[in-house]
């Protein structure tokens, strides 16, 4: 349940920019969730909600959309899906904390190169905020 | 919209001082004095925790005798450092099995913004920072993301080393250096440090003992070069 | 539109072999050995070539006692390297004073691009590269751009350098290493880095008087240190 | 005269691009030419003429579009323009040719940092090719 940790890092990070604009309200909110870091959607949604809800913010719209990971090898230029790279569970455990780490393990299935390049999908991050 | 600062300064309140061991130059003694120095603030009973931030190749984790594939971090709104020692201790190491890490920059930069938004660290005295040499991404970051980190620089007496540190008293993180450790020292450059505006903190010579010790702890905190590290301590906490 | 590998392929085109000298570790004596090699290479009468890839902290020309203030590549249609008793050299310290040089990833990269494509090498029959510590952007573009590039890993026998050894045993990288210097060695590590699958190129000890010939190439290439690379470069170049 | 380098490097990019396609003609190549980097623009220009001329390529329109440098600082977000860093003429001549050796001699003009990111005019590039 580090979801937790990233949506208070969304709301630190909203409410630094509430502050500046003495806002209390959000019109839309949009975080994309990469799919590299396979963070629970309900939960991060509730916590988002949670944590808000905790500091006086009212958030009219909350949007989370799914991004797909990519990932392109520098040296062929060939793209990857997850599926296609067949992670096992405790590689997919370790990459949900830190999505980077996947250069330890994976390789271009084309060329055996890893210099891969993650293209989308990486993690949560607000993509836009509307007051 | 980068928005992941205002994190990171919220989760670093309650630790005292930060303190970043650095050398642009590598195999200077960097890990193994940031380790001893968490291991000693923890020893002399103050909380300390130990993160290692050279991605690419950690290897605190080996010097704590760490087995990363068996203990790991606690989720818990977050992740909890593993207690090691009396050391809160994190690293990548605990993720990527300790296999090499391949990273471009641009990883690095995530990976230290990341590493920081969920680890929970409890109140600390002293939060050191292991890291790789030269002048890249976590240096810059340092200075960027966590401006009140004080750095000690790292240096043995060949020339290779001592140019330079002449070269990072030419930079920006120079105002932030409070003092240089010279290791594997052999003779005094102790003036020409001075020369460049450092103060020295300790001589430290090198220890044929040392090697043996690496991994296990205990008898690591028991040579020579653990006692100078601990008046080096004493110093910097002062 | 990323447009700049077919240049770099041209301007190569040639030089027989590039050799890259590597390690995870710093302060194994990279800088050291990748300078002896095109050295000696030069002596023993081959045209070679020496490019400084640690570009924030650029060393080489301190070890070929090169004044990078003074001496200066020529710029015609491109730029041509200095000529360093014998070798071809090429390094930012020319165009950083030998200043720190604080780069993020993506700088190193665009550096690494520029540098290939405005130097002109003579016909060489090998170019070393000195390459900084850790597994950056530095060795990845070397895997991605130059990817007939060889790798020698260095090596010391302490166990910190030996753990990254084996590290670099288990990337893409280690395919393409053709061999290890074990250097400033006291004890035979030969028959663990066989097993990791490495052949062993050398095993060199440490030499008090070495550090004493930095900066002075004809003291250095009396040095025992430099009798063991020559011994080393005849089996590369067999 | 390191121009006809950098010019040869577009040219190689170019003409390597032209050979997948079989094609033997540009009708418009864009090129920019960061600022930072001073290129010369009329050498820069004359030397992709000849260089493709003597490639028998036919380019029908070559526009040289300059970029303004600019550099931001990571700590304070500030931004600067090349002129107000006041740099002096050895190290613009440095900076020719290696545009990130920039970062041995700047620094914010605001709050001293060094961490500071060129985010346009670094340097000469094909911002785009027709057939
Ligand atoms: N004072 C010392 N005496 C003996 N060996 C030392 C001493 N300091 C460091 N070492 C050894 O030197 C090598 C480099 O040290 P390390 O801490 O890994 O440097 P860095 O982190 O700067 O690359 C290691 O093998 C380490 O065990
Ligand atoms: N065989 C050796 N004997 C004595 N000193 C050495 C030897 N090899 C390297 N050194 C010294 O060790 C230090 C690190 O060497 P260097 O070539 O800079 O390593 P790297 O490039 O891997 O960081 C330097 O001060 C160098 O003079
Ligand atoms: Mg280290
Ligand atoms: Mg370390
Ligand atoms: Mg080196
Ligand atoms: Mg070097
Ligand atoms: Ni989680
Ligand atoms: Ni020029
Ligand atoms: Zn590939
Ligand atoms: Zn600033």
């Amino acid at each position: 349940m580090h979801e937790w940790a990233l949506a208070d890092a969304i709301v630190e990070a909203a409410c630094s920019l509430l502050n500046e604009r003495r806002a209390k309200r959000i019109a839309l909110l949009n975080v994309v969730i990469g799919s590299l870091q396979s963070a629970d959607r309900e939960v991060l949604k509730f916590a988002l909600t949670e944590l808000f809800k905790s500091r006086g913010i009212k958030v009219e719209e909350l949007r989370l959309n799914e991004e797909e990971a990519l990932l392109r090898c520098r040296l062929c230029l060939k793209i990857w899906k997850l599926e296609d790279l067949d992670i096992p569970d405790d590689v997919k455990e370790a990459v949900h904390f830190i999505p980077e780490v996947i250069h330890a393990y994976v390789r271009c299935l084309n060329c055996g190169s890893q210099d891969l390049e993650i293209i989308s999908g990486r993690g949560v991050y607000i993509a836009s905020m509307e007051l | 919209m980068d928005l992941k600062n205002p994190a990171i300064m919220k989760r670093l309140e309650g630790i005292e001082r930060i303190i970043a061991v650095i050398s642009g130059k590598g195999g200077v003694g960097k890990t193994l004095i940031a380790s001893a120095m968490a291991l000693t603030i923890a020893k002399i009973g103050f909380p300390s925790g130990l993160l290692d931030m050279d991605f690419t190749n950690s290897s605190c984790h080996l010097v704590l005798g760490v087995d990363v594939s068996k203990e790991k971090p606690i989720e818990d709104i977050g992740i909890l450092p593993v207690k090691v020692h009396g050391v809160e201790f994190m690293s990548v190491a605990f993720y990527s099995r300790g296999e090499a890490l391949p990273l471009r920059g641009v990883e690095i930069d995530n990976i230290f913004r990341e590493l920081l938004i969920i680890t929970r660290w409890s109140k600390l005295k002293a939060l050191i920072l292991d890291t790789p040499s030269g002048f890249g991404d976590v240096i810059l970051n340092i200075t960027t993301y966590l401006p009140r980190a004080e750095f000690i620089a790292v240096t043995t007496p060949d020339t290779l080393s001592l140019e330079t540190l002449k070269r990072l008293a030419g930079t920006y993180m120079s105002g932030k250096i409070s003092g240089v450790i010279v290791n594997m020292s052999y003779k005094s450059i102790r003036s020409s440090i001075e020369k460049m505006g450092f103060k020295v903190l300790a001589e430290i010579p090198r220890y044929n003992d040392l090697e043996g010790c690496i991994g296990n702890v205990d008898r690591f905190m028991k040579t020579g070069f653990a006692e100078k590290i601990e008046e080096t301590v004493q110093k910097v906490l002062d």
